[in-house]
């Protein structure tokens, strides 16, 4: 049986088994709401999503485009305004997994979506911090999924948007932050986690397939390995179907 | 009282150049309606205050409506850039656009200090991150209690505050419903307020005790404009148009693409258009 | 995720002599049933917590149940005053009362912050009072922008939260309606919560999509308790009973007639006569 | 036609006439409510009546005997949460009257209703503030009703629970509050208004039949007087008639 799946697939599929029925996520759009429902409709059912602009318990059908489509508000529990969602929820500490990405990380896991180049005269302008300065230290851990890439993977970020450990990795602590930061960074090549002592992302896992070097052409630093790096296992059957399932719904939907 | 106005009137009575203004809407509600207007009054100098700019922002930037923006997330929600935006803050076009720029976070509490007439916003926030570095704005408090050192933000109290709601009552109280952003606050925080809505109804009928009300006495003017917000959505009415803000992707890429789209859509049409769109995609 | 308990597992798993504790509900859907088996379970050294200590506190004060308490307005609303809480504070008895006062205001703030996770709460109050003199709690902070000084106080932060809500679904969401009070800050405050409800439905059907509902993730226990929260009452389910919080200045005036009454209503009795009450002021 | 009325019912009837359709008023329990319910009944019948559970835009059909009655609710345009109603309503500057009873007051009615004697070892403990404290200053004025006597209108305040003007009747403006202060004391003898200069509570206006002497033996202090004193206008059928209608109707539904 040979299961073809593509390096995206692989990576949402990851990420979206180190979801826990127990878990309450604070979903963002993109690569990180897929894995989060992809979760619920395989071996998480009763996860809890929170999308920031107020659902509280939302099992779309179809992945919202925006962090705001109507699905999200009818099939949650209830939802909340934007201000107590930002206060009760998220600062409440309540949350227990963040899920980021952006377009810049560092081997800290600190993120910039804010610009490339100076902040007053930028090369490019990104859309901006939106919750992420706050989802950072306010979760019980984050989970980052970004696809590798020598422009996104960088030595030293331009701005930092959202602190994963900080530039030397021991910022958290410095600034008293209790919660764990970026635990699992879910690539479209590998896994890194981080490590234990140092807190720079660390590589525990690599995707079938996908070799070492592969991986240094799509990282601007050096990264570290694990003692024991094991290979991902592969997708199930049943995980890329659900996958391309609600992707597939989804496509129809937003073209409408 | 609010006063039932026509969107025209509405906009020249209550905006003027130079103010401050925050229209909201979180993804739900935009007030796309108001927002042409403005357009199509050539308003000028505006500081527009909104959470996530969106397209409704990127074509009054575009049009050289704005010279600052105060907001937390600027791009086109699930597909990119604003590229109007991105032209007026890199390029300077069609002027130079100041910015304040904001967490969500902190943007929220903001417009929830300005409605609770505080001068101030507490959290806890802004941590280990750049953004205090770029925006003097952003100061910190200590805890009388604990000794703790918390994020800080001004409170909004923005000049307009104008909104996108469901429908209105007879007596002018108006009913929001579904993701409810910070609308409410926004109209509270603000000195003068207009607030669109789908329809009119006589009274609002059976409802939960707690169903979200602002009181005719919070609002300056109502403006009844079916399809308000479209592409935007109004729960229960019309689905967002997920289609229009992956093509204005495109549209708005190229300035010229940009202008010849607002010529024909915008500044040759009127408020009536809204209500075909909404037809359009109206639910079943 | 909550857990379905009856009410003496569920006060006795939760509730530990020393504790402070909030069981909120203002006016309405007060926690008596949970209230009355806190005292026959003779908890003590607790410090109580609630903006109108009203009569559930008025008992547990004369029951003894009480170190301290925590407050902002104590009195039986609209009949005068709640005799056994003056009884402590004027005479000691049963015991020595410590009291922390605050203004509506400031409590409300104050759950409020400790729902945000804030270590204190601001607000523009207490100007020219005497209370700041008496609770040295009240401190004060400068706006960082303005220069205007304002009052704060601390985050309230309850070892235990409890609250009568009108009813829970099977997985243990809560649903409030009507007046709500601050019942939802003060669970979302608490490290502990108990609540009890009216009853238990398969799912909570037809609702504003802004119902206030409280997840099963942020509840510790639930208990079933129809007519838990006479005298106080339940949107919907039955009304408040005014004729015994008029009759209740009468039992509760002199201590002989205050014990008897106890022994006989919450000693002997048990969670269960709180359906009968509800039968008898049902609504048609 | 001679119209016979109680003391008390000249005073809800003249502090129901203080009342104007626009106003948005925060109604506290007892004559206030039942003065602010007849204004709603007669003459003002657009006046916004909040209470402090949280009731906005609330037109009761009989008077609550709590501040949370049922019925409050069941008649209200919407019912907002407590920690909304004194943040964005109350503090947020809204409410045009507030309306404060108390158990003493003092000559620049400022109201005690905390305790008698010392506040550590109180002779009488009061049941305290509750909204009071903030009402009394951030609502546009402040309207006060008492009945006179000599033990609740005192020379000194032991313990002051609201400010109205101030113990010098310059706090107000000294301390930057910018709202009015209370404006009008309705008592079941006469109508009170603070002096223009001095912010000294002045009797304005004394009820029907009310001897000065009377006034007098009612108060602790000597009371001042207004250049031009007139006599309030006498209950009209009307007023009186829907006044004991409501209170018929109160008394029927609370004692059931």
């Amino acid at each position: 049986m040979t299961q073809t799946f593509t390096p995206n697939e692989m990576m949402t599929i990851t990420a979206a088994r180190a979801l826990r029925n127990e878990d309450v996520c604070f979903v963002g759009i993109g690569a990180p709401s897929a894995a989060c429902n992809l979760a619920r409709l395989t071996h998480a059912p009763l996860i809890t999503l929170i999308y920031e602009s107020g659902t509280i318990g939302t099992r779309p059908n179809v992945l919202p485009l925006s962090i705001g489509d109507g699905e999200l508000c009818d099939t949650a529990l209830t939802t909340v305004s934007v201000p107590e969602m930002f206060r009760y929820w998220l600062q409440g500490g309540r949350i227990t997994v963040g899920f980021l990405g952006g377009a810049q990380i560092d081997r800290f896991a600190n993120l910039n979506t804010t610009v490339v180049g100076d902040y007053h005269h930028p090369k490019v302008r990104l859309p901006g911090g939106g919750g992420a300065p706050e989802i950072a230290t306010n979760c019980g851990e984050i989970f980052i999924t970004m696809a590798m890439g020598k422009r996104a993977f960088v030595e030293k970020l331009p701005f930092i948007t959202s602190m994963g450990h900080g530039v030397t990795g021991a910022e958290r602590r410095a600034l008293g932050v209790k919660s764990k930061g970026p635990t699992r960074l879910i690539t479209d090549l590998c896994v890194f986690e981080p490590d234990a002592q140092t807190k720079e992302m660390t590589i525990v896992s690599i995707h079938p397939g996908v070799t070492r070097e592969q991986i240094a052409e799509n990282c601007a630093w050096a990264p570290a390995y694990a003692a024991n790096v094991i290979e991902t296992p592969p997708p199930t059957k049943l995980e890329l179907e659900v996958l391309r399932d609600i992707q597939a719904r989804t496509k129809a939907a937003h073209a409408a | 009282m609010a006063k039932f106005m026509e969107m025209a009137a509405a906009i020249e009575e209550h905006v003027h150049d130079g103010d401050s203004v925050a229209m909201e809407g979180f993804t739900h509600l935009i007030p796309f309606a108001a927002g042409h207007e403005v357009i199509r009054q050539a308003k000028k100098r505006l500081t527009l205050i909104r959470m996530t700019p969106d397209l409704i922002y990127d074509q009054m930037i575009g049009m050289g409506c704005a010279e600052k923006i105060v907001f937390s997330w600027g791009g086109n929600p699930g597909v990119g850039s604003t590229h109007r935006l991105r032209d007026a803050v890199e390029n300077g076009w069609p002027n130079k656009l100041e910015i304040e720029e904001h967490s969500h976070a902190a943007m929220a509490n903001a417009y929830e200090a300005g409605a609770a007439n505080l001068p101030f916003a507490v959290l806890r926030g802004y941590i280990g991150v750049d953004l205090p570095k770029v925006n003097p704005k952003i100061k910190s408090v200590t805890c009388p209690y604990t000794g703790e050192v918390l994020a800080t933000v001004p409170a909004l109290r923005p000049d307009v505050g104008i909104i996108h709601a469901l429908r209105a009552d007879r007596e002018g109280n108006v009913l929001l419903e579904g993701i409810v952003g910070c609308q409410k606050e926004a109209v509270l925080a603000s000195k003068r307020t207009i607030v669109t809505v789908e329809e009119v109804v006589e009274t609002f009928g059976p409802r939960s005790p707690n169903a979200i009300i602002l009181p005719s006495w919070t609002i300056g003017a109502i403006v009844v404009v079916p399809g308000g917000s479209h592409p935007s959505y109004a729960q229960g009415y019309y689905k967002r148009d997920n289609s229009f803000y992956i093509a204005w992707d495109k549209i708005s890429r190229e300035r010229d693409t940009f202008l010849a789209w607002m010529k024909e859509n915008v500044l040759e049409k009127d408020t009536t258009i809204f209500a075909e769109h909404a037809k359009k995609l109206g639910l079943a």
